[in-house]
């Protein structure tokens, strides 16, 4: 179904974890009121937004605000958010290295082929303190080349898929392995225990439910989004993913 | 019907360069059952090869019916290709198809329908003594009965022309007999050209009404089988008519001259004339000699017995000399004596 | 330890459909497909019977345009086409497009090194009956070599199974990207082992269909 | 068009050479165990001289399992012997061991049809002058089908090239890692364009180089 | 030396059980040319293939040098065949090896050192006469000159027993000849112990000692050549013998009759005596009958002449009568009359 079909059904574009599982939870509140709600999977990072500017879903749950924002200054699509849902924090292990203040010089980072990750990965070391980014350059859109200072020559290589990280992590010990907090978990990681450090839920990488601008206020899609917020689904989101998968904006 | 000028075939290899057809001309006409012979290697599966050009020609022109085969188009030369039979010296049997299908493939690709098809399939299989075998695969035959579908194959679509290399080699004397007996009433019945290609000489005398002789890609002899036959110019000629002649084999010779040590010895040949059949018996009549038939071959023609026989002649000096004069003077029997005793 | 999974029969059952609906149609597409880049690059060859130089050139480069390209490049170029053909650009017919123009290429080599071995006496034999060039390709060429081209259509069949994985990517859905993204992505790796092995069953069952005809045709 | 883009001549020559470095060392390692196995499956198939349903049937299961199993999910697999092997799980080498045998079941039916359409003729000449079972497979089996052999290496490397994409994602960089993360992701579709012509001209250079070994080779 | 018994092949096939080689039992001596005919698809080619189990026998035993090979493990099987060479009828050269390679191929195989090796082949290539085509590929060959490939390539590594199947089919009486002499004289120098197919009777009339006669996958008839040649127990033997022994088909016999039809016409069989070669001569003088030799051949066995000469007696019934009666009364020599005038 489009955007054209039914008024009240609505088509949902989202990648399948944790995304689409917490719309499938959200389904049958949502059918209370009197909305279907139509979950359509995605494997990809670059097809849901197309798909949502075409018209042919009405929404996607699937990125964060300035994946969101690189987006539309890419490809000029007329796409903005309803609100944020939930946060997946990044964060970085390493076997050999125990803690922040001795990074021996030269250590390796080890991080996601995900370009879109970058960005946050790198705001996330100059936090800590262990790098300093070109200030002229968007958090968000900063690469490597964009460091200034970075005391410790750490080398950032990434080229790797994320999936992979955990894996990294076991057998190249003296390196930093930046890990999604969902890999991380799957590869029974603790990421509050094992975690040299972690993204806190202040994070701007929040994953929103996107829609067109002309959309902003639909009915039924901000009907979702008050029932992602609600305390039930915010519940589940805790239980199911232990920690991995932190719920923004709720009354909690 | 086929005539054929100047026809050249080069093969060049990184090390060698083979002529293997060199500037032949050859008229064969229609009807005609035309022979070749010569040596392994004389260039004649490229020659027929040529005709029908599965091997595009060097040099030269190929007229059959009055189509110069070298300038068709394709589609001119398939349709031409459908009125040549070929039996080919490797069979080129599919091995996909059974006997049955093998032999129905020209008559597919002539478009026959399939009730027709499968009649004449029949009658050939039933010709070439395969019957039972029909749903056999290529796989499951001898080398005989391989060649004898190839052989129906051939005849399937009744070609005008039918070009055969070593159609026979592989067969059983009675097979080949059977084989040859079919080609030749197809011949007569269809006025089928048939050129053939062996190294039995009693293939080319049993059917054949014109031999060609090759050697080193040319013709070095060609002519009435029986011309042929009674007067071979070439050595090459020499020695396959004396295969079909008898073993006129130098070392044999030898050996007969050691083993019959005494007398004259002399070779007689018998050149088709009637007249002379009762030689021996009449020399022994007027001389006074005995004649020993050591070795020999004496075949029937058309205009008589003709063929070689080495005879011991034993007795007087003078009455020998006296016989062997009475044949070289009187008689078309041409005497050739191995060994004078005086 | 299959108690701690997620896996769903139901989504496992589709996702085995998928794979066999999209392998099955897509490899009806590849076989028609390669066969015709099969004899094309035969039949233009040096030396063949259509020999062409440049017509030859142009399907090998075609052929190895769409095999150099990675795969999920490939899905993203044929969107145009996909949506036109299929009038959308998602889901199992929409990476039919993709496998069989990604797989077709691939194949039409194996079919050429097939036709490569058949007998030349038997096609020279074909062509001294005054046999057209179509009566040569489906009498002779393709009958004679029916064998390898059996196998080499079981070989691309587990090509494809390979590919429907990626296909994943425009959600085809399929053994394989259920695997990847619910069973590897989140680390549940008995969904990856189920799926595999329902992939090794299907990998099985094509290898002995594709045997079984192979050796059922093959007379020599 | 090119001057927006973010192409950097050093990156682009780097994973040049890593997808060379990759697909060639990978496919000297598949040619041999993909020969290896191929020689297997044909050496004890039904009618074969090593007759054996039971080792036949172990080696065609090793070959489907590891030719069913998604190139990702056999990197992943990998990673233990990987480890031990190379001593690293990143980067080119750590691609290695799964490009090999990723691609060598693969090649290994390819090799296995090869060699099924070697004449039976021969070998039996070579049985029955007493030959060694090694004695056939390298002066009968081999060098009677390596025109085959020859093209179906050519049509795995460039299938290989393909993998060496995937393998990006352990780090070992290459062509197709760069055109969909650099180029791809980040929609610079100009590194996508430049990557695929690159790749283009790679899988031209190796099916030139096959052709020509392969046509050299052959003296039917 | 080859000893073989019950022998037994049946290839079962969807539609038909064949039994090709059915029951055989035959022994051979160590250093004798032993020759084998028959009809197309009479069984021969299966039969020498299960002699070094090329085919597995069905049922049966064949020992050769006292070793049963039907016993033998691969190891064994494999150093047995290193002494039996074969000549194949289609030839089975590797596409891959030049002329050269392939004649070193058994070579290679037993592990004779290259420079020996390099001196074996240039020697066999002379005596095949393919000398200045070494390094041709076997396609670039015609069919004769891939023959003598196969030929050499089986005599290369000094085999104790050579199995030929149709050798000499695909080559002229010429290089036959050669062949064939090339073959007497290793069997003569070394002792090689030979079984020879073929369907050229002059082949196993030159060379063979013993020969047998298939068919329908049994031995029918089986005996030293020159018996077998004089009395031709089976029809197919009779056939086969009447091919080299001249044109006894029956259909030229009745021509024969038809062309003359005048007289007693009577078929002579010489059987190996010297002392009747001269017996026409012989006869003309003691009887008053004229004897025209029709047709026949006669050749030299060890013994004497052998052969059949077809006769026109004419004259006085009365002298032609005694003249018949003398040969029957006083000579070893055979005679049929076919036609009496009384
Ligand atoms: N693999 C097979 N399957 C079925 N039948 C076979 C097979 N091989 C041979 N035959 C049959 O067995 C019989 C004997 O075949 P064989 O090849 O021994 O004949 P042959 O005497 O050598 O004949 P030729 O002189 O024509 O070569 C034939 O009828 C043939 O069709
Ligand atoms: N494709 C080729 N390349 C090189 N030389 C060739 C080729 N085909 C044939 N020849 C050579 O040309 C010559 C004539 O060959 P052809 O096959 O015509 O002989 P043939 O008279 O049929 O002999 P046979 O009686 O042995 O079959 C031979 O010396 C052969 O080696
Ligand atoms: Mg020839
Ligand atoms: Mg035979």
């Amino acid at each position: 179904g489009g955007a054209d079909s039914d008024e009240n059904t609505i088509t949902v574009g989202a990648s399948s974890v944790p995304h689409a599982e917490i719309l499938e939870e959200a389904a049958p509140l949502l059918e209370e009121e009197g909305i279907t709600l139509v979950v359509e999977p995605y494997e990809d990072y670059v097809l849901p937004n197309d798909d949502l500017a075409s018209g042919e879903l009405d929404a996607n749950y699937f990125q964060h605000i300035p994946y969101l924002e690189q987006t539309i200054a890419d490809t000029g699509y007329d796409l903005d958010y309803i609100d944020g849902i939930h946060v997946e924090p990044i964060g970085v292990y390493s076997k050999g290295v125990t803690s922040l203040e001795d990074i021996p010089e030269g250590t390796e980072v080890l991080l996601s082929n995900s370009v879109p990750d970058h960005g946050r990965i790198l705001g996330l070391f100059e936090e800590v303190g262990l790098i300093t980014l070109n200030p002229e350059v968007d958090k968000g859109e900063a690469t490597i080349e964009d460091i200034v200072e970075n005391p410790n020559g750490l080398v950032f290589e990434p080229d790797y898929d994320p999936a992979f990280l955990p894996e990294l992590y076991e057998t190249e010990e003296n390196t930093l392995v930046v890990i999604n907090t969902n890999y991380a978990i799957g590869a029974e990681l603790n990421p509050l225990e094992d975690a040299l450090f972690l993204e806190d839920e202040n994070s701007p990488y929040v994953n929103v439910i996107a829609v067109r601008s002309e959309d902003k206020d639909n009915e039924a899609l901000n009907k979702l989004v008050e029932i992602l917020h609600s305390e039930e689904i915010q519940n589940y989101i805790l239980e199911e993913f232990e920690g991995a998968v932190v719920p923004v904006g709720g009354n909690n | 019907m086929i005539s054929i000028q100047g026809l050249r075939k080069v093969f060049k290899t990184k090390t060698n360069t083979i002529t293997a057809v060199d500037r032949l001309d050859l008229d064969i006409q229609d009807g005609e059952i035309f022979g070749v012979i010569g040596y392994s290697g004389a260039g004649k599966s490229t020659f027929v090869r040529l005709l029908n050009r599965l091997e595009e020609p060097s040099e030269g022109s190929i007229k059959i019916d009055d189509k110069e085969i070298t300038e068709l188009n394709t589609n001119e030369l398939r349709l031409a290709r459908q009125e040549i039979g070929m039996i080919f010296q490797h069979f080129n049997l599919l091995w996909s198809r059974t006997i049955e299908d093998n032999i129905a493939f020209p008559l597919e690709i002539a478009g026959v329908p399939k009730a027709e098809r499968d009649k004449r399939v029949e009658e050939l299989i039933r010709l070439v003594g395969l019957a039972g075998r029909e749903n056999a695969y290529p796989s499951q035959l001898s080398g005989g009965q391989k060649q004898r579908v190839g052989i129906a194959r051939a005849l399937a679509n009744n070609p005008k022309v039918l070009l055969c290399d070593e159609a026979t080699s592989a067969l059983d004397p009675e097979t080949t007999n059977s084989i040859l007996d079919l080609l030749v009433d197809i011949n007569q019945k269809l006025g089928l050209t048939i050129i053939l290609i062996t190294h039995e000489m009693h293939v080319i005398r049993k059917i054949c009404n014109r031999v060609a002789v090759m050697e080193n890609g040319k013709i070095v002899e060609q002519g009435d089988v029986l011309d042929v036959f009674l007067h071979p110019k070439e050595t090459v000629t020499k020695k396959f008519v004396e295969q079909v002649m008898g073993n006129g084999e130098e070392d044999d010779l030898e050996q007969l001259l050691a083993e019959y040590d005494q007398g004259n010895i002399i070779r007689l040949h018998f050149v088709g004339e009637s007249a002379n059949q009762a030689l021996i018996s009449q020399l022994a009549k007027k001389y006074n000699v005995d004649l020993n038939i050591l070795q020999g071959k004496i075949t029937q023609t058309q205009r008589g017995a003709y063929g070689t026989l080495i005879v011991q002649l034993l007795g007087n000096t003078d009455e020998i000399d006296k016989a062997v004069q009475y044949i070289t003077n009187k008689t078309s029997v041409e005497v050739e004596v191995i060994r004078n005793v005086k | 330890m299959l108690n701690d999974s997620n896996i769903k029969i139901d989504d496992l059952l589709e996702a085995t459909y998928e794979t066999f609906y999209m392998t099955t149609i897509a490899l009806v597409g590849t076989f028609i497909l390669g066969i015709l880049l099969g004899l094309l690059l035969y039949l233009t060859m040096k030396g063949g019977i259509w020999e062409n130089k440049f017509l030859n050139f142009i399907v090998a480069a075609i052929v190895n345009v769409f095999r150099a390209i990675p795969f999920i490049i490939l899905i993203l170029l044929l969107f145009p086409f996909t949506n036109f053909l299929i009038g959308s650009i998602r889901g199992p017919n929409a990476a039919l497009p993709a496998l069989i123009i990604g797989a077709a290429p691939f194949y039409g080599r194996l079919v050429e090194i097939a036709l490569r071995e058949v007998d030349k006496g038997v096609v020279e034999a074909a062509q001294s009956m005054g046999a057209k060039t179509r009566t040569i390709i489906f009498k002779v060429l393709l009958p004679e070599s029916m064998p390898a081209l059996i196998s080499g259509i079981t070989v691309t069949a587990i090509a494809l199974i390979g590919y429907t994985a990626m296909a994943g990517a425009i959600g085809a859905g399929g053994l394989g990207s259920y695997a990847y993204y619910s069973g590897f992505q989140r680390r549940d790796f008995d969904i990856v082992f189920i799926c595999s092995v329902i992939i090794v069953i299907i990998v099985f069952i094509f290898q002995f269909i594709g045997d079984f005809i192979s050796n059922k045709l093959d007379k020599r």
